[in-house]
């Protein structure tokens, strides 16, 4: 019998037992979902994005389901970060996973003084930067859709602390790979690949937009294609660890962003279908890498990377 | 149960299985489970959060109807995609559910009159209060309302409980014709309220209770992404002051007194005077 | 009674009886479907993009069917503008529906020379072009992705006809209402909302991405919510017609993207589950249309939009 | 049927009734369909484009595995969603297709001696190619290989109507253990070959085929879209020269000499010696 094969993975710093994050926004402080998830058998839980200022959150509905996925538009609603570390945090110690921050702005200042504060906690072992929120109305999502911007952020959060910053991105660029590589030389230790979609969805019995805030970020396994390829094109451009992320729900669905690049994965939506799904997944991650004789999951990140068949091809082709 | 946020109702993952199904109208079925645990452990006004057996969609958010002895049971309209699928199942299947989940009535004073409005599938919320008002020797009327006559379901079962019925249709084929808060501000002004029907119906509830000088229990409804307060998807405004607001720091810390409380985690029952929507 | 609601519509001076046009790439040109569907109650069809030289189009597999939707890489294969008009062009003469050509192109004359090529045959009523196609391998989509570089392919393509110049743009972009804003100044009659989104699948078993061309375009229910919303925004910034698309299957689709702003719809994927679909679409419309005593389908046209709610907005909220 | 591409076959959008439901085997489904203008037009080879009754998927392309009389029907593996729900279906249920679709097997040739490869599922495709080419009077050998003996379904069927069977098995539960072509290999030179299957297992038919110097007609199959020729999603490399090559210019006029041909239209039967796959 071989051993286990090892699901442990690392990114910079962090160091997590299994693959697995729980992403921000969809699974609360962990607390709301101990009562039916093995919190032990998960990886991390990325905490629910906070602002410096409290926010109310934007007009409901938040929520709309769709084809295969649902669209959102929270708004950030959080106590702000005096109240949050004050009243909240202290409960998250003692959970049986990793805990990671997340931070949201609207300044790069905001970034760094809520970074800093954070950071600076022992329950927190990780900060990822929301710089592509989807669903806050004024520029929330612009850093995330310009490099510069990126940079500037990413270097301002860097500077306020050592452990692991994971930059999470946007999709709704022209070109995510060079927003990715821009993180990653502005000190990014990880990147999380990709954040919601822009969608929205109109009731056509009210013919309003469904949802309060009009726009929404589309999650679920609808934008698993697009977060695949954004996996997939970003983990060729840089050399920093990818946490993947876009409707993941069963195996295969894990296996295709390994298999794109991804180190880690992330599920959110898949959680308000079956709470039980993430430490499933860990179990057939297991059992598939058994199956297949493969000692560690590290071995399969990146292998579906190939160059374009050219079967066939002539002259008319090049263009 | 509103005021009592805390109280442990250990939720859990239950694995129940289908012991009957039938189907009380058109596209209404009723389901009745074997879930001991549950049974048990449910307060009035709560919830389960069913999980597809196709897991091909979120999880819906279904009220506990009854509760007795091993089995609970759920009532629910087809309306779309997942209820569709939770309508082919037959006895003999299994079911995951998540619950029991959030806060429902209050039922616990010694009010002796209330009144129960229910509209629509709303009278799926409404059973396991009644039946415990009754319990309590309170005398309780239903008004309940429905779009038409075939679609007041189970009405039969509340009034040989011991309710006395107030039906309403809007189209007149049973009881009065129109709204059933028509009914409701048009008769005896009652000691408390409870209510789970349509938002319109709630907020004239609301309305009629604050007419009456009475306090209302309003069970609400809203799009759920996790249903058990993950998400903070399925909000609705409260003021802070509420025992059952979130934690948000007041206005003269910074923030708000009003404040989006999750319907599936401080609700889904509020007090309509502490709602600010 | 009431006369029978007005489905009648005009993109330029292309005037359809019907207002839905048929998928470039997804209905061949027509014959296809002839057998199955009534092409006298359709508004037009858009042929399969063409451009100057014959193309053999992508390595195989082309096709992955992914959650609710498809993800196809053809590669505009096709015989060339010249051996098109000899030998393709005279069967489409006679159809029940108007034909609007489609080009698609690498370099800017390119585009130009098919163009004008194509716009002088009786055949065609319309141009489309298409400055979006994912599935190339050089700067097929740049074009779509750049405001200045569509503004000079529309200018290019609008010097050589006058008749009706659809511009079909890319929702691939960080800001498609600038991409839209000048597709309307270089002087397009209407816009084409929205082409594929970037996608792409890996085989699990093999390991290897599941199409020929590894990256391809997501279409289907997937992506409405995405290109509702594109629909919605690019109408408040353009006032030339907007042909919505992406995932367009029932009545209730169809009406999302009316009341988002567009004047006519395309019907793509949709004929791979039905091709009876778009002659149902048409009368469910009229039903519709007729059951609200709406006397025209323009009425409805962009009816759904409204200003963000402000309830409960508060200082920490401005941000 | 190869060679005839104009051929019109009047294909139409048929609205069906299910009339038989069997399970022929653990996931293997055969559905008798009620549909007469199909009986009566399907040449061997042919397919449908199935309808997905929910509206939820593409279409799925199903050979047309009998036509009889009134009748046609489908035999299918269930693998994925679409086949899934096409298994859910029952006696009397509607169900609509478009077809007969696709250019089959040419069996025309006075051909003495043939040989038939049927890989699995690939078996629905060649019944009517079998009993077209039996009536004509010619020695059939059926080469028919799966994974298991329980997979190997209807072989008798093909025994009874005359065939001689050589069976394979990968696990070696009835007849070879094995590819099946490594039974066609070791047996005697037929004139010609008839194939339909995995890909794998159609482009060694080829390999043989041309080793024994014969002809062969392979029904390949891939991801189809439209399944109607309107999406060039479903090709495979084909000689230009080809009479069935779609039109597309020569090399000499700019164009290639290998073209892409639709499985669905140009298709799904080519000839081995003009695919460049
Ligand atoms: C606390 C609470 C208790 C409730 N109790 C009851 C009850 O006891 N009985 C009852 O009947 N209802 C109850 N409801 C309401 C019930 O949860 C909703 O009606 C639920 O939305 C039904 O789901 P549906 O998908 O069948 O239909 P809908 O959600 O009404 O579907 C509307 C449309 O959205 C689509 N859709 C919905 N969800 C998805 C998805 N995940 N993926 C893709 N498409 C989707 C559907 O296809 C359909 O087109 C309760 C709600 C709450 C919040
Ligand atoms: C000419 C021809 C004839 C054929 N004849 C037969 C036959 O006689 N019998 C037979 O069994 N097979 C036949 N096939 C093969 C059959 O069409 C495929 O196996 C078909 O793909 C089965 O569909 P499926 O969705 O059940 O499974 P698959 O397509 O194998 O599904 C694989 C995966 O893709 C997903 N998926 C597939 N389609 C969709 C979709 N539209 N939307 C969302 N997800 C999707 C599924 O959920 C599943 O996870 C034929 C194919 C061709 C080309
Ligand atoms: C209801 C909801 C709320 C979310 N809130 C946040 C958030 O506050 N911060 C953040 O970075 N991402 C947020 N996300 C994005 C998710 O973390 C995740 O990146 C995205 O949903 C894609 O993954 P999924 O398809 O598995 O859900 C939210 C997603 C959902 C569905
Ligand atoms: C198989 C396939 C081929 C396509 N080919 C083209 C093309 O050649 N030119 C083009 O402009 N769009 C092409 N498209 C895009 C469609 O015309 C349409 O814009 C898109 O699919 C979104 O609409 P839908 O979801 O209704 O399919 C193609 C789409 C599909 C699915
Ligand atoms: S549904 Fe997620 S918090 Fe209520
Ligand atoms: S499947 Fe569309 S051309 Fe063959």
């Amino acid at each position: 019998m071989n051993p286990q094969p090892a699901l442990a993975i690392k990114l910079g710093k962090l160091e997590l037992a299994f693959p697995t994050l729980m992403g921000s926004g969809c699974y609360g402080s962990g607390e709301e979902f101990a009562p039916f998830a093995d919190l032990s058998k998960i990886g991390a839980i990325v905490l629910k994005s906070v602002t410096r200022l409290p926010r109310l959150g934007n007009p409901t509905p938040r929520l709309v389901h769709t084809p295969a996925g649902m669209l959102n538009a929270i708004g950030l609603q959080n106590p702000g970060i005096e109240w949050y570390l004050e009243r909240e945090l202290h409960k998250y110690a003692g959970r049986p996973c990793k805990i990671v921050g997340s931070v949201a702005g609207f300044e790069i200042d905001d970034y760094a003084y809520v970074c800093e504060r954070l950071a600076a906690r022992d329950e927190i072992e990780a900060i990822e930067l929301n710089v592509s929120c989807p669903n806050v109305a004024r520029e929330g999502e612009t850093f995330g859709c310009d490099p510069d911007l990126t940079a500037r952020v990413v270097e301002a959060a860097r500077a306020t602390t050592n452990k692991t910053l994971i930059v999470k991105l946007s999709p709704n660029v022209t070109d995510i790979v060079a927003i990715a590589r821009q993180a990653e030389n502005s000190g990014a230790d990880a990147l999380a690949v990709i954040n919601t979609v822009r969608g929205m969805a109109i009731d056509v019995e009210t013919w309003r937009p469904r949802l309060g805030n009009i726009t929404g970020g589309l999650s679920g396994p609808a934008i698993r294609p697009i977060a695949v390829l954004a996996v997939y094109e970003i983990a060729q451009a840089v050399s920093i660890p990818i946490v993947g992320q876009g409707g993941i729900e069963t195996l295969a669905d894990a296996l295709e962003f390994f298999l794109a690049g991804a180190t880690a994965i992330s599920i959110g939506t898949a959680n308000f279908t079956d709470p039980r799904i993430p430490e499933r997944l860990v179990a057939e991650l297991q059992a598939y890498l058994t199956r297949r004789n493969i000692a560690s999951i590290e071995e399969i990140v990146g292998r579906a990377h190939v160059e374009i068949a050219t079967a066939h091809q002539y002259e008319g082709d090049e263009g | 149960m509103i005021g009592m946020a805390m109280l442990d109702l250990h939720p859990r993952v239950a694995a129940t299985t289908i012991l009957e199904r039938r189907e009380l109208a058109d596209g209404v079925v009723l389901l009745t489970l074997h879930a001991p645990e549950l049974a048990n452990a449910t307060q009035p006004g709560q919830y389960l959060m069913v999980i597809p057996p196709s897991g091909e969609a979120a999880a819906t958010a279904l009220a506990v109807y009854e509760a007795e002895g091993k089995r609970v049971s759920i009532l629910f309209f087809v309306t779309g995609k997942r209820t569709r699928e939770l309508a082919t199942l037959a006895c003999g299947d299994r079911l995951d559910v998540l619950g029991p989940l959030g806060n429902g009535f209050d039922c616990s004073g010694d009010t002796r009159d209330v009144a129960i409005v229910a509209g629509g599938v709303g009278i799926a919320s409404v059973w396991l209060c009644a039946r415990e008002l009754l319990r309590r020797g309170a005398h309780v009327r239903l008004f309940y309302g429905a779009r038409t006559a075939e679609l007041l379901v189970d009405a039969q079962r509340f009034a040989d409980a011991g309710c006395e019925l107030v039906l309403a249709t809007d189209d007149g084929t049973r009881g009065e014709r129109g709204f059933v808060t028509d009914t409701l501000v048009r008769s005896q002004r009652p000691e408390l309220i409870y209510a789970c029907g349509p938002s319109p119906m709630l907020r004239r509830v609301g309305e009629i209770a604050s007419g009456f000088g009475v306090r209302a229990q309003l069970s609400l409804e809203e799009t759920f992404g996790c249903g058990v307060g993950g998400c903070w998807g399925c909000v609705v405004p409260l003021s802070n002051a509420s025992a059952q607001a979130p934690s948000f720091p007041p206005a003269e810390r910074g923030g708000s007194d009003v404040v989006y409380a999750r319907i599936c985690k401080e609700g889904p029952v509020f007090w309509a005077h502490e709602l600010r929507w």
